[in-house]
């Protein structure tokens, strides 16, 4: 991978490469490199679980147009989704990423990372499935409790939303102030409108990266919500998210016979 | 003396159908109960999924949502939209343990002010059952401050 | 300062009599994402022992994540009421917290009181005890050593808990801690000799404060910046860990008729923070925000009150979501 | 027990003046005729509807005249708005006097140049009156003043019974294609209307308040005049919510605009980092 | 805050009888903002108006309240006595306390609550509302008619008789569609062409209508009023300003083997060709795929030799026609199943099983036999016909589950037709149902029956088969206990399915307009608007819309010509301005559109476009969404869409309907 990457910032394929690199504490650090010789510093393994494509939308990584782009299968699905929806059109993306053989893949076009990702389409995280079987095993009030304690933790830091990278909005309806829809202040009950947003602003375009949940300072399994509504949006109307270069929005179409056995 | 207790019922409903519904009632003045207060949307596909979840943290125990029977919307599709977001916003409050009963969704069309006024009353009465919702507002009482009035209760 | 000797077996007594005289204590409780957070409890079988650091620190006790300035009300006459809530703060003691965390007490300590004193914050410190209970634990991102103190350090503490061999060291600092033991003398007993070096842990040091305080003077031209803040994903989780930040925002929750003023947590390092109603923002790049939080910690914050505002707590590592490491980039921006 | 600096005091709109689109003077009263509120000119204060929140602007109105409190604001925002859609007799929040002041008594006998343009005017309206109301200590007064268009200028009847005075020097402008058939002043941007009519910097203090590009561009003329960092003065308007230098918003390196300011000199805001 | 006045109704005792509507408007006088409060009798009398034109200048209200019945009721009204004392209309609110409160509760304390509440809440939204202006769009003033049957003619003629300009496109070298085709036509049996002809020379004279034969619609751009249209004229090769339609050009034209369509392929036409004699224009255009000049490369070249003017030209090319309309008038009519769509009838092999149109053109005076029913096999005259009536419709096996409508009707001419001919000769008709609802149409089947004794047969027919000469029917009567009925038959005539017509997808996906699973245009709304397609300004005429017979499909193409008129009656469309906008704002920020365009998906009316966003030196810097409020109807299914809440409904805003909930459910004191 050092090498392709070396190559390819050299021949001018790419301006900017998004990788890892690793700290002293030999943790994963995402890395952003401009010349051939930094690329030494690049390492990808298991650890290596970031979804990178988030920084797609950072100003600093636009100016450089040509990017090259080290992912995982989440971080190649999580640009599908993204193409689907009309982002990223100012780019020109090379996708480094290394095949369940363990050998490196070098995609340069939206479409060879379609077929890619297509062929190699994840499942739902077992653990994911697991917690979310757990969940709804529980009775109601059970689930209303775990959740209350969960997120009477959270303390808005967004660090959900900062690595999510179905959050591109410039504006997030959090920082909507007329009117204000989302409490600016961490209670509980602003943070319960404050996921409960999230989630239904995500279902149906989650890629189930698993970071925002991952990665909350509070431990609050956030990422449970999204998958959840993904698979109730999977079942009842079909279309998988990350799979198509076209918008397939379960949330944005219909259909005459959708249930309705819950209306009066 | 306390009162008996009676629900803040919140109703979005569509000016098409369900607000025109709601005026066939009166003008048939067939009587229902003084709980519920509507809102007027253009289209049920206008109705923000954050304003439920708003009206329940100003207070409402208990919300109607009602427009167009699938096909008779004023425009053509707002209805089956909403109808796709409400699948959805149900299944979600319900993984997160709401209380979703608390919330009905319905058709009701022009034609139909006797149902509204029996939907009225089906829903009170229901909500009257489940009696006020505090469990959104206690939510509240599980940050720093407000555990200060639990420390003077205790 | 008086140094005194608590039975392992009595420290539960003590905490549950605490309870018991109606003082609300606040200590770390394990909770079922795994990680420990400073909560209150009811008695001390809630209390988590085994941690090595908590997720947030213990500052929400004085700084509290959402602070009701006052509530307001328009009456029917039009004239409106204003309602602090200052005299409903309990007595609290807040029982094991790192020697870190105590030295960012000590910082906000002086950043709320020093100037223009912060009536709120003042209200909360004064009817808190800080009980301490020194490090036999570290990991890679503990640095308390860097920075001027240690994991056996008595800054900011009321009272500092040492326990060795089936012993509990009491160091009792300041008169509100000789009170809170007084509350129970009869289970702890007088004593002399305390030599808890050898049980500390022994976290890596990475700089000291004195080259920091002369090479930071020319650190805000550096280039490494950028490096530094590339990978920022401009969240608010380092700074709400943080054991001394301090900024907030104030906003106001309800109608025009009635509501209340609250004020809550806010970051330097989120992308609105600066912004103006224009559109301008003065602290346009990531770049900008991260050398903002990072220069206030080793700079600023020395220049205007004459303290580092870190601890070396290491929770901005461990909460980073991209492993942003603060000592790493302060070393990278010196040299 | 020390005061509360969150609360506010509650002042009643006496009075409303729209200066401009969407530019509105308040003239505000204490409802509490007790509450004792002393300021100096170049302080500001946090004006808030309840409901909405607060908004930071100067005091427009002199310490030299007592008795009430004026402020000048252009709705952008949430609370600016809001405060816009208030009415007379409506009450409002206020917090202060935060921040320096101007150091006038240090100015006695100099003389006075104002360099401002659009909403930067309100700012300096204070220290304008302080100066005026107290003409015989200070030297020659000049005054320089644009807006976008005509409509944008605020204060328009002072600013006509300025110009009447022999003892102040008003130059006003307008940007090109802002002006009026009717109107007579200068057209052009006030840097340049500046070096048009070169002020003296021999014993005199400039003043420069308004939108940081009028400031940019000012600063080299004024040193071209020969004006010291140390003789020119501005006044910062960073974002501020607690107004006592807590809350960190309105931090510019290690200075706190709302308590360290947001009067500074050019050289205190040379040595700052350009984050302003 | 604002200044609202709130002004109360007692609808005479409609209101007052059970809410205590003093109180209301004393206590609705305290909420915040209110600045002038009062209660009158009749608000929507005279006097009323003026009380509030009065209160409104006199205490300088920057919006009204009015409590009194519903907004659908006197919504109107208060708008224009607001805009009557100087305010915007759009600052006047109705709190509906009658309909939804005084008719449906009883008097009681509860029930005077729930009127200030009412009250309150839209107190609260008019605090909200913004001054909004009615939206015009321009209006250009000629119609497009796409199809040249006879729902375009009669859509065309009406429009161009208003004094309108029109525009028709036929994409074959003549107008007149399947009517022409027609033999007679029921349940008068007058001839077809008789009653159309003269109406096809009528568009080609009409002054205001511009005929364009042989072309299709290559592209529609813009929206309502401002449709930009580019037509494809196909290359005739022959110059229509030369030719004098002598015919002597097609009478020499040596490949003459092509089957012709008019005659339903009973026939056989030449390359250079005019499809009917009757046709209009009546001149010939050349067949490329079939001319010898084309496939072998410029050998022949007979016409051109013939021709006595030099109209001949094979150069000619396709060309595009760009123009600007109004509205459009889709009328593209359908097409039918053949026989060769049916197994279990040898797949239309067997030259004597034809269907409904094949039997129209052997009927027809002007078809292949002159009139004569003769079967297309051997030319003789057919002593027994079977006749098939829903041969594909109704059928789910086939896919085709909706009902042709006009089969059981023509079954029964064809009959008729064929007894009146073949005096002797036996006609049989296999149905499901006779649906013959429309005016005369059941006396007409009736006389099939009993004046011309035509067999019906109420069954299916499973098989058909040759033996000895002879089609084997086989079916079942269903009348008769399900008995197995075979039938001898000479010729076998299928109703078959009406379908779309095979281009009728890419028609739609060009007009922009929506289409159901058979591929039949959809109309606006099945009850309100069923001329009307979602794209406003654009109408459907005739069986592109579903299966019709004739005075249905004119009805209909006058309607659609009524809905152009009436648009093109004022120089420009006015519409209520509650309509979704995008934000902007000044640069830097433009706007917070992140341009996902999800939003587009969810519009019903198509009237989300794409914005570039460019810099001063014309870099792209973003796309956002922009609402062309020509087209948007202000449903606001976008609004909740938008996640960034950079969509909002004018009237209907954000910020007003979250402060209805807000004050409905806060009450202050």
């Amino acid at each position: 991978m050092q090498d392709k990457a070396a190559e390819l910032l050299k021949n001018g394929t790419v301006n900017l490469l998004i990788g890892f690199s690793e700290d002293l504490g030999k943790r994963p650090v995402p890395c952003f490199i401009e010349t051939a010789e930094e690329a030494n510093i690049l390492v990808f393994n298991q650890e290596c679980k970031n979804n990178l494509s988030v920084y797609l939308h950072k100003k600093e990584v636009k100016d450089a147009v040509k990017i090259g782009l080290v992912s995982n299968i989440a971080t190649l699905r999580s640009v599908m989704q993204l193409l689907s929806e009309n982002q990223l059109w100012s780019l020109t993306i090379t996708y480094l990423t290394v095949n369940t053989a363990g050998a490196l893949v070098v995609l340069s076009s939206a479409e060879e990372l379609e077929a890619y990702v297509q062929a190699n389409f994840p499942t739902c995280r077992a653990e994911d499935k697991e917690m979310l079987d757990k969940l709804n095993a529980m009775t109601r009030a059970e689930r209303w409790a775990y959740w209350k304690d969960q997120l009477s933790e959270c303390v808005k830091c967004y660090a959900c939303r900062a690595v999510c990278p179905m959050c591109y909005c410039t504006v997030c309806t959090t920082e909507c102030n007329q009117p204000q829809w989302i409490k600016t202040s961490a209670e509980t009950s602003g943070n319960f409108e404050y996921h409960t947003m999230r989630a239904m602003h995500l279902g149906g375009r989650c890629i189930n990266c698993g970071e925002c949940g991952r990665i909350c300072p509070a431990g609050i399994p956030v990422h449970l919500l999204t998958a959840q509504m993904n698979l109730e949006i999977e079942q009842e109307f079909g279309g998988k998210t990350g799979w198509s270069l076209k918008s397939e929005y379960a949330m944005n179409s219909f259909k005459p016979g959708d249930k309705e056995n819950f209306i009066k | 003396m306390a009162e008996p207790f009676e629900p803040k019922i919140v109703a979005f409903v569509c000016n098409w159908c369900t607000y025109a519904g709601a005026d066939l009632a009166g003008t048939s003045r067939t009587k229902y109960e003084t709980n519920v207060r509507i809102i007027r949307f253009p289209c049920t596909g206008r109705i923000d999924f954050m304003l439920l979840i708003k009206a329940f943290q100003n207070g409402a125990d208990g919300i109607i949502v009602s427009g167009c029977h699938p096909n008779d919307c004023h425009y053509t599709s707002g209805n089956f939209h909403a109808r796709r977001r409400w699948i959805v916003f149900k299944s979600m409050l319900d993984f997160m343990g709401f209380p979703t009963e608390r919330i009905t969704f319905s058709w009701v069309s022009a034609a139909e002010g006797k149902k509204w006024a029996e939907l009225v009353n089906e829903t009170t009465d229901s909500v009257r059952a489940l009696g006020p919702f505090t469990e959104y507002k206690n939510l509240d009482f599980t940050t720093f401050n407000q555990m200060d009035h639990e420390a003077i209760a205790r | 300062m008086e140094l005194k000797l608590l039975s392992t077996s009595d420290i539960a007594v003590f905490v549950d009599g605490l309870l018991k005289a109606g003082k609300v204590v606040v200590a770390p409780v394990l909770k079922q994402s795994g990680k420990v957070f400073f909560k209150p409890v009811q008695s001390f079988a809630e209390v988590a022992t085994d941690y090595i650091q908590t997720a947030f620190s213990a500052k929400e006790v004085v700084f509290p994540k959402v602070e009701e300035l006052f509530t307001y009300q328009h009456n029917e006459d039009g004239s409106l009421d204003i309602k602090d809530q200052l005299d409903r703060i309990p007595e609290t003691v807040v029982w094991g917290l790192r020697p870190c965390d105590a030295a960012g007490f000590d910082y906000l300590n002086q950043f709320f009181l020093k100037e223009n004193p912060d009536v709120y914050f003042k209200a909360r410190y004064d009817k808190t005890t800080l009980v301490t209970v020194s490090c036999s634990k570290c990991d890679e991102s503990c640095f308390c050593t860097s920075v001027d103190s240690h994991p056996g350090d008595t800054k900011g503490s009321d009272i500092l808990l040492t326990a060795m061999d089936g012993k509990c060291y009491v160091e009792v600092i300041t008169d509100n801690g000789l009170a809170l033991i007084n509350s129970a003398k009869e289970l702890f007993t007088s004593t002399d000799t305390l030599s808890k070096e050898a049980f500390l842990a022994k976290p890596a040091t990475h700089f000291s404060m004195d080259e920091i305080k002369d090479k930071i003077q020319y650190a805000y031209a550096s280039a490494e910046w950028k490096h530094a803040s590339m990978g920022c994903y401009s969240c608010g989780a380092c700074a709400f860990a943080c054991p001394t930040c301090t900024c907030f925002d104030i906003q106001d929750e309800g109608t025009q008729d009635h509501g209340k003023r609250v004020r809550c947590w806010d970051a330097c390092g989120m992308s609105q923070f600066t912004k103006h109603a224009s559109g301008h923002n003065p602290r346009n790049t990531q770049t900008e925000r991260r050398r903002q939080r990072l220069m206030h910690k080793f700079k600023y914050s020395v220049e205007n009150l004459g303290v580092v505002s870190c601890v070396g707590c290491g929770r901005c590592i461990r909460v980073c979501p991209s492993h942003l490491n603060i000592f790493e980039n302060i070393l990278s921006v010196m040299n | 027990m020390d005061t509360n600096q969150y609360i506010p005091y509650q002042v009643r709109i006496a009075d409303i003046i729209d200066e401009a689109p969407l530019v509105r003077t308040y003239r505000l009263e204490f409802t509490d005729p007790t509450a004792n509120f002393t300021f100096k000119a170049g302080q500001f204060a946090e004006y808030g509807v309840f409901g909405e929140g607060e908004s930071t602007f100067c005091i427009a109105s002199s310490p030299t005249r007592e008795g009430y409190l004026e402020c000048t604001f252009r709705s952008s925002g949430r609370v600016t708005k809001a405060l816009a859609n208030c009415e007379i007799n409506d009450i409002i929040g206020l917090r202060g006097p935060f921040g320096k002041a101007f150091p006038i008594e240090e100015w006695y006998g100099k003389d006075i140049v104002f360099i401002t343009g659009g909403i930067g005017l309100p700012p300096l309206r204070c220290v304008i009156w302080n100066v005026l109301d107290q003409r015989e200590k200070f030297g020659k007064v000049s005054i320089y003043y644009g807006a976008r268009t005509v409509a944008d200028l605020v204060y328009k009847e002072e600013l006509d019974n300025w110009k009447k005075r022999d003892d102040v020097d008003l130059f006003l402008t307008v940007d090109p294609g802002g002006e009026t058939k009717d109107w007579k002043d200068n057209v052009g941007f006030v840097p340049t209307i500046i070096e048009q009519n070169l002020p003296s910097s021999t014993n005199a203090i400039a003043i420069v308040a308004g939108p940081p590009i009028l400031i940019k561009m000012s600063m080299p003329i004024l040193a071209k005049c020969g004006f010291a960092n140390d003789k020119i003065f501005t006044t910062l308007e960073n974002r501020m919510k607690c107004g006592v230098g807590k809350c960190g918003h309105c931090t510019v390196g290690k200075t706190y605009v709302c308590k360290d300011g947001p009067v500074f000199t050019y050289e205190e805001v040379l040595q700052m980092p350009q984050e302003y | 805050m604002a200044r609202i006045g709130v002004f109360i109704c007692h609808c005479g005792e409609n209101i007052s009888a059970t809410i205590d509507v003093e109180k209301v408007a004393k206590l609705a006088g305290k909420l915040s903002g209110v600045a002038y409060s009062v209660d009158y009798k009749y608000m929507c009398s005279d006097p009323g108006q003026t009380l509030i034109v009065d209160a409104i200048k006199e205490h300088k209200l920057t919006g009204i309240v009015v409590g009194a019945c519903s907004p659908r009721m006197h919504e109107g009204t208060f708008r224009k006595a607001a805009e009557k004392a100087g305010i915007n209309p759009y600052f006047c609110e109705m709190a509906n306390i009658r309909e939804h409160c005084s008719w449906v509760h009883p008097k009681s304390d509860e029930t005077t609550r729930k009127a200030l509440d009412i009250v309150r809440t839209m107190v609260e939204k008019v605090k909200n509302n913004t001054a909004l202006f009615p939206i015009k769009v321009p209006i250009t003033k000629t119609a497009l008619v796409i199809g040249g049957g006879i729902a375009g003619i009669q859509a065309a003629l009406d429009i161009a008789n208003s004094g309108h300009q029109v525009i028709m496109v036929e994409k074959t070298p003549s107008i007149g569609g399947h009517m022409s085709q027609l033999s007679e036509t029921f349940p008068t049996l007058d001839c077809s062409q008789c009653i159309l002809t003269p109406r096809m020379v009528e568009v080609a004279q009409h002054p205001n209508i511009t005929l364009h034969t042989f072309a299709t619609v290559e592209s529609v751009t813009g929206f309502i009023g401002n449709f930009e249209v580019d037509i494809r004229l196909k290359a005739k090769s022959v110059d229509f300003e030369k030719c004098t339609g002598c015919g002597s050009c097609w009478q020499k034209c040596p490949s003459k083997k092509i089957p012709d369509e008019f005659n339903a392929g009973m026939s056989f036409r030449t390359a250079i060709y005019t499809p009917f004699p009757q046709a209009v224009p009546n001149k010939p255009v050349i067949d490329r795929a079939n001319c010898t000049w084309f496939t072998k490369g410029g050998k022949c070249g007979v016409c051109a030799k013939i021709c006595p003017t030099g109209a001949i030209d094979y150069n000619t090319e396709d060309t595009i026609l760009s123009v600007k309309v109004g509205s459009i008038v889709t009328a593209t009519g359908f097409d039918i199943k053949h026989s060769d769509f049916f197994p279990e009838y040898g797949y239309g092999k067997h030259p004597d099983i034809i269907d409904g149109l094949q039997f129209e053109r052997l009927a027809s005076a002007s078809g292949p036999t002159g009139g004569e029913i003769r079967r297309p096999s051997d030319g003789k005259e057919p002593e027994t016909v079977v006749f098939l009536a829903c041969a594909g419709s109704r059928d789910k096996a086939k896919g085709i589950e909706y009902c042709s409508k006009i089969c059981c009707m023509y079954t029964a001419k064809h009959a008729m037709l064929y007894k009146h001919k073949n005096h002797h000769g036996k006609a049989h008709v296999f149905y499901m149902d006779i649906r013959s609802a429309g005016k005369s149409y059941d006396e007409f089947v009736r006389r099939a029956i009993e004046e011309d004794d035509v067999n019906y047969i109420r069954g299916r027919v499973s098989k058909i088969y040759e033996k000895n000469g002879k089609l084997m029917v086989v079916g079942v009567d269903t009348l008769l206990g399900a008995k197995p009925v075979t039938i001898e038959a000479d010729m076998v005539v299928l109703a078959t399915a009406v379908v779309a017509n095979e281009d009728a997808e890419s028609v739609a996906q060009k007009l922009h307009i929506s289409y159901d699973k058979h591929k039949f245009f959809a109309e606006a709304h099945p009850k309100l608007k069923p001329v009307e397609t979602n794209t406003a300004g654009i109408t459907l005429a005739g069986a592109c819309q579903s299966a019709k017979d004739i005075p249905e499909t004119v009805a209909q193409a006058s309607a659609a010509a009524a809905k152009t008129i009436i648009l093109f009656s004022g120089s420009e469309l006015t519409r209520e301005p509650v309509v979704a906008t995008v934000n902007r704002s000044a640069a830097p920020v433009f706007t917070t559109c992140t341009g996902c365009f999800l939003c587009q998906e969810v519009c019903p009316y198509q009237a989300i476009e794409r914005e570039e966003i460019r810099d001063r030196a014309g870099n792209l810097l973003m796309n956002a969404a922009k609402v062309n409020a020509g087209l948007c109807q202000g449903c606001g299914t976008c609004v909740a869409m938008c996640r960034n809440k950079s969509i909002d409904l004018q009237g209907f805003s954000n910020q007003q309907m979250l402060s209805e909930v807000m004050g409905l459910l806060n009450e202050p004191f």
